[in-house]
């Protein structure tokens, strides 16, 4: 009971803004969520099994990204992707023939050419953070959450009115795009 | 301790967005609790409701009227065989029940029951429900797939299609809702000068509840018809959306067998239903939220525009008659249990069942003693209306259940895509140019 | 991987786009055990392939082994919702094969009783055709108004089901004291129920989505492959069996054949509730005509046919029923050949799916109203 | 220790290094889809740390454009490849060596 009323002693201190505990430990989990499951993608022989690791990573990253309080992409990701990934997914299922697959070699010729690439990205990576640390201030600023979508909102309807609605053609081009590309020519 | 609890009970704010972990957690357990009692009541109400409409008694035997049914069926199925079918793929089928479930209880983080009986608000809240409500459908098409099964696979297929098409029209009609929280109570465009004082249009859970509450109206009657058209349509898409009849196409036992899951059994069978009735109460929850006033009690505005509970003597008669209303609802569900007991054949082999339904009688009884006492009045009424909304829906799904025959898959996306879509289109251009007009 | 349809490792949905899904014999709407292979394009059917068998009891070879009287209780095991009808047939066979007609109080008797069965047999295919169709409420109806009509069965013969109620030259039950009481009054109690049902369905926006112009058939492919009854009827042919060709007294009556126009299952579902009400009007008929006297005719204890072949058909709730009944003389029958309608009319199951939806395939399996004892024997 | 938008960088980095893997040594044409899907998700977890350090929305208003980018291009892809396995019966990129068929 004791420990109860202290909390509450801390509560009130604490009063209306959000005190985030163990933001280390949830950021550590989150990402170590997303980068394993990011490996299981590109490593796993059954293509549904890279759908539903990309789905994990793609939700932990929406969480990363409510811990970064950016709570609308974070709402968007889920959506978007929870519909986009869905027919990706379903796709797959159509497709590929499972049997073959997995039978099948899994990566091309190159996978080496591809692995030096991407490991001298990293090391490109490496030495910009290096140098850059001092670009990037330690402790971030408060952003206050509140309001986030109203800001979004009044952003996407003013400074970048021509974007979005370029935005909106590109995905109508993409509707028609599709139909026409998946339709059966008879 | 009592102390404590009375400075949580005046705390404002939900226990997330005060940061109380303590009170989150508690939350949290309350409401996975919570639903999970309602869809053991739910098991039986719907058993015994469907039972007479179909002139038939429905469970019987199981403890009086059949009241222990839904835990002795819980029992059977924990303690049934577990089948794992020998093509299978396994990982996926073991974490299919288990993502349905947990996209279906994430979703009821934000339902307000209360003003402040929520695990939280979130800016995002609408859009964070339909987000994880549509998630629900991953589990099924995990499940239909990693069967390996023809039937599992149809049901899946159809049941991903399905929810991805009504989605679109019921995210259409929810956006009309949140135009409408936008609005001042004259029916206004707030400017943005006033949005500063957090009055703008919000996609807030509780704050789409207060916007009516300061508007004085149920989003339902707002712009009348629009607003109930806009909820006529939500109410349809969220019948699909959750599966059931006439829109119980995935799971068509005519046809299917038994769709999605059919090749499951026993507990990994019996989160599929949980992970359904869940979902049911959570969208019934977004109608309500969004279109019935949420937690506010009908008429409460007809003394002037409150939010706040008046206390017991302070508010009129209509207040205080419905301050009441939780309690005499236990009062006569106690009734009607002792009604039960003097009608029980007097034979010594319904003593037990006599004596019991008298002790289930006596707890509701007790439950209404204890909502007629102040402090529990006052928190508990929100909780109450909020329930007593769902339970319309719940009882409406059972009723759609008995009435109508099912859909055609085609005829399905017709639906969707050719009348729900186009209305809610209709609905959401309305409103936003009523909303200036006006 | 799985969708893959077993002809061809590599051959997945998109290319050969064809699904072979098996329905049966284990499936809640085959309506016992029919199999049916389905080949789909997604949802859409392609053709169908029946497996029949399943319920096969050797009803015709029994028929060989035993006398004319042992052989009757076994054709109610044929169409066991119809029991009555089946019995009627095989009974008018042997008697014609005999040259005997029952006495006329027992030809009302076995009207009665018939009609009563077809108003059992449409009112069962009702509630569970609309089960198929996913509408769950009216085979509870549907049974609470059947159990009526077969208690007054139970009363009579004693049996509810498999009712074995006439013998060869007429019926052995004389009515049981107010049976005719009973009977009008389940006239009167049946009606309104009809009307119940089709309040129920008939203009409900989902029943006409899912029944209109689902499984077409026209008369002209009806008369090609056989198919009566009903099914017929609703394709617009005005073909029944009590009309063109009466049989045990079912001229004297006035009743109409109600036809349809379409042929689709909407139909189907009209003509079937308005025989139902034609054979309240019959019954009503029956009853009030009905006449004193014996209810047996003059036939041998045991019975020996003069030599002969025989073909009889009755109006059966699901078509026509017919008995092709050999005599060689003996006391038993050389051959009996039954014509079932179900087993005809579920030819007609490949031409009324193909291009439909997988759901429509339940629903005209039950549209067609078969019973797989009758389509195996 | 404190967080800072460094480590969300590190984070983002290597899921961008992953998908640049996956992209470049997968034969499975849909596997190469979704580690696009990661690329363009590391750029998003970039773009949203940078909106917080700058205490700005740019960053997010960006990612959402990059959400809708990465729906239409799995859109298209998948259009043609549903239209390059009527053709052809495979999805493996080795075997996509022909710019008409």
């Amino acid at each position: 009971m004791s420990m109860a009323v202290a909390l509450l002693a801390a509560e009130a201190g604490a009063g209306q803004t959000m005190t985030p505990v163990a933001t280390g430990f949830f950021f550590y989990l989150l990402s170590a969520l997303a980068i394993i499951s990011a490996i299981l993608v590109i490593t796993r022989r059954n293509p549904v099994h890279c759908a539903l690791s990309l789905i994990v990573t793609l939700l932990s990253l929406a969480s990363l990204f409510l811990m970064l309080y950016a709570p609308f992409v974070a709402g968007v990701q889920i959506m978007v992707y929870a519909g986009g990934i869905m027919v990706l997914f379903l796709f797959v299922i159509m497709l590929v023939n499972l049997e073959r697959a997995l039978k099948e070699e899994q990566f091309n010729k190159q996978w080496l050419a591809g692995v030096a690439v991407a490991l001298g990205l990293g090391a490109l990576f490496f030495v910009v953070y290096r140098n850059g640390q001092n670009l990037f201030p330690g402790t971030p600023l408060e952003l206050p959450e509140a309001q986030n979508t109203q800001q979004i909102g009044l952003g996407l309807y003013q400074n970048y009115l021509l974007p979005f609605e370029i935005a909106s053609l590109l995905l109508l081009v993409a509707i028609v795009g599709a139909v026409v590309m998946a339709k059966k020519r008879s | 301790m009592l102390q404590y609890f009375q400075s949580y009970l005046r705390q404002p704010v939900t226990p997330g967005e005060a940061g109380n972990y303590l009170w989150a957690t508690i939350y949290v357990l309350a409401v996975i609790i919570g639903v999970s009692l309602v869809v053991l009541t739910m098991n039986w109400g719907e058993r015994k409701a469907l039972a007479h409409m179909q002139i038939r008694l429905g469970p019987m035997r199981v403890g009086p009227h059949g009241l222990l049914q839904p835990i002795a069926d819980a029992i059977k199925l924990l303690i049934k065989e577990d089948i794992v079918p020998a093509g299978a793929d396994k990982p996926v089928f073991w974490l299919a029940p288990v993502a349905v479930v947990i996209t279906a209880w994430t979703t009821l983080l934000v339902v307000p029951f209360g003003r402040t009986h929520a695990i939280t608000d979130m800016n995002i809240g609408i859009l964070f429900m339909l987000g994880t409500s549509s998630l629900g459908v991953m589990g099924i098409v995990m499940a239909g797939w990693s069967s390996n099964s023809h039937y599992p696979l149809l049901g899946s297929l159809r049941s991903s299609a399905q929810m991805v098409s009504y989605e679109v029209a019921m995210g259409l009609t929810v956006v009309s809702a949140i135009l409408m929280t936008a609005m001042n109570d004259s029916g206004m465009y707030l400017r943005h000068a006033e949005s500063a004082n957090g009055l703008a249009g919000t996609l807030s859970m509780i704050g789409i509840v207060q916007a009516q509450a300061t508007q004085g109206t149920w989003f339902v009657f707002k712009f009348f018809p629009l607003g109930l058209i806009a909820f006529g349509i939500f109410a349809v898409a969220m019948v699909a959306e959750t599966n059931r009849a006439p829109f119980d196409l995935p799971e068509a036992e005519s046809e299917l067998v038994a769709g999605f899951h059919t090749e499951y059994s026993g507990f990994r069978w019996s989160l599929f239903m949980l992970a359904e009735y869940s979902g049911m109460v959570a969208v019934s929850s977004i109608a309500v939220t969004l279109w019935l006033g949420g937690w506010l009690r009908p008429f409460a505005t007809v003394h002037g525009r409150r939010i706040e509970i008046p206390h017991y003597w302070q508010g009129g008669a209509l207040d205080f008659a419905s301050a009441l209303l939780p309690a005499l609802l236990f009062f006569g569900l106690a009734l009607a249990c002792f009604l039960a007991v003097a009608r029980m054949p007097k034979l010594s082999v319904f003593r037990l069942q006599t004596v019991g339904l008298a002790l289930f009688g006596a707890l509701l009884g007790f439950v209404g003693v204890v909502l007629l006492a102040p402090p529990v009045r006052d928190r508990v009424q929100d909780v109450f209306w909020f329930g007593a909304k769902v339970a319309v829906f719940m009882y409406l799904y059972i009723w759609y259940r008995a009435t109508f025959p099912r859909y055609r898959f085609d005829q399905l996306m017709r639906v969707g895509w050719k009348v729900l879509l186009p209305a809610g289109l209709a609905v959401l251009i309305a409103t936003a140019v009523v909303g200036v007009v006006l | 991987m799985k969708p893959s349809s077993g002809d061809g490792a590599g051959r997945t949905f998109l290319d050969s786009s064809e699904l072979v899904l098996n329905m049966g014999p284990q499936h809640p709407s085959t309506h016992g055990v029919l199999r049916v292979i389905l080949k789909l394009d997604g949802e859409k059917v392609l053709g169908t392939e029946c497996i029949i068998g399943y319920l096969h009891r050797g009803v015709e070879k029994i028929a060989e082994n035993r006398t004319y009287a042992q052989f009757n209780p076994y054709v109610d095991r044929m169409d066991y919702v119809a029991a009555v009808s089946n019995g009627l047939g095989y009974c008018l066979a042997v008697e014609k094969l005999l040259n005997v007609e029952a006495p006329p109080r027992a030809q009302h008797l076995r009207v009665i009783l018939a009609e009563l069965n077809r108003i059992a047999s449409h009112v069962l295919w009702l509630g569970t055709h609309a089960l198929d169709i996913g509408a769950m409420t009216p085979l509870f109806y549907t049974f609470r108004d059947r159990e009526e009509i077969l208690k007054i069965f139970e009363k009579y013969c004693g049996a509810r089901l498999t009712t074995h109620a006439f013998r060869i030259g007429g019926c052995i039950y004389e009515a049981y004291e107010g049976m005719e009481q009973e009977v009008l009054q389940f006239c009167d109690f049946v009606l309104p129920k009809i009307d119940e049902y089709e309040q129920l369905l008939t203009t409900n926006r989902i029943w006409l989505d899912r029944t209109r112009g689902v499984g077409p058939l026209n008369g002209r492919d009806c008369i090609a492959l056989g198919v009566t009854g009903p099914v017929l009827r609703a394709s617009g042919v005005k073909w029944d069996l009590r009309k063109a060709q009466p049989y045990s007294g079912y001229e004297q009556f006035d009743f109409e054949v109600p036809i349809g126009e379409n042929g689709d299952t909407y139909d189907r579902y009209l003509v079937r509730i308005a025989e139902m009400r034609q054979s309240v009007r019959i019954v009503r008929q029956a009853v009030a005509s009905l006449p004193q006297g014996p209810i047996m005719a003059k036939v041998p204890k045991v019975i020996k046919p003069p030599a002969g072949e025989v073909y009889v058909s009755v109006e059966a709730p699901k078509g026509e029923l017919g008995y092709f009944v050999v005599s060689d003389g003996s006391t038993q029958p050389y051959r009996v050949r039954v014509r079932p309608p179900s087993f005809v009319n579920l030819q007609a199951l490949d031409t009324m799916v193909k291009g439909q939806m997988v759901a429509d395939v339940v629903a005209v399996i039950g549209t067609l109203d078969i019973v797989l004892g009758e389509v195996d024997r | 220790m404190e967080l800072t938008t460094l480590h969300y960088l590190v984070v983002a980095a290597a899921l961008f290094i992953i998908g640049t893997i996956g992209v470049l040594t997968r034969r499975n044409v849909v596997v190469i889809l979704m580690s696009i899907e990661l690329i363009l998700n590391a750029v998003n977890l970039n773009l949203v740390a940078f909106s917080r350090l700058y205490n700005g929305l740019h960053g997010q208003i960006f990612a959402l454009f990059i959400v809708v980018d990465a729906a239409a291009e799995a859109a298209i892809g998948l259009g043609i490849l549903i239209a390059f396995f009527r053709n052809r019966e495979t999805v493996n990129a080795d075997e996509i060596d022909l710019l008409r068929w």
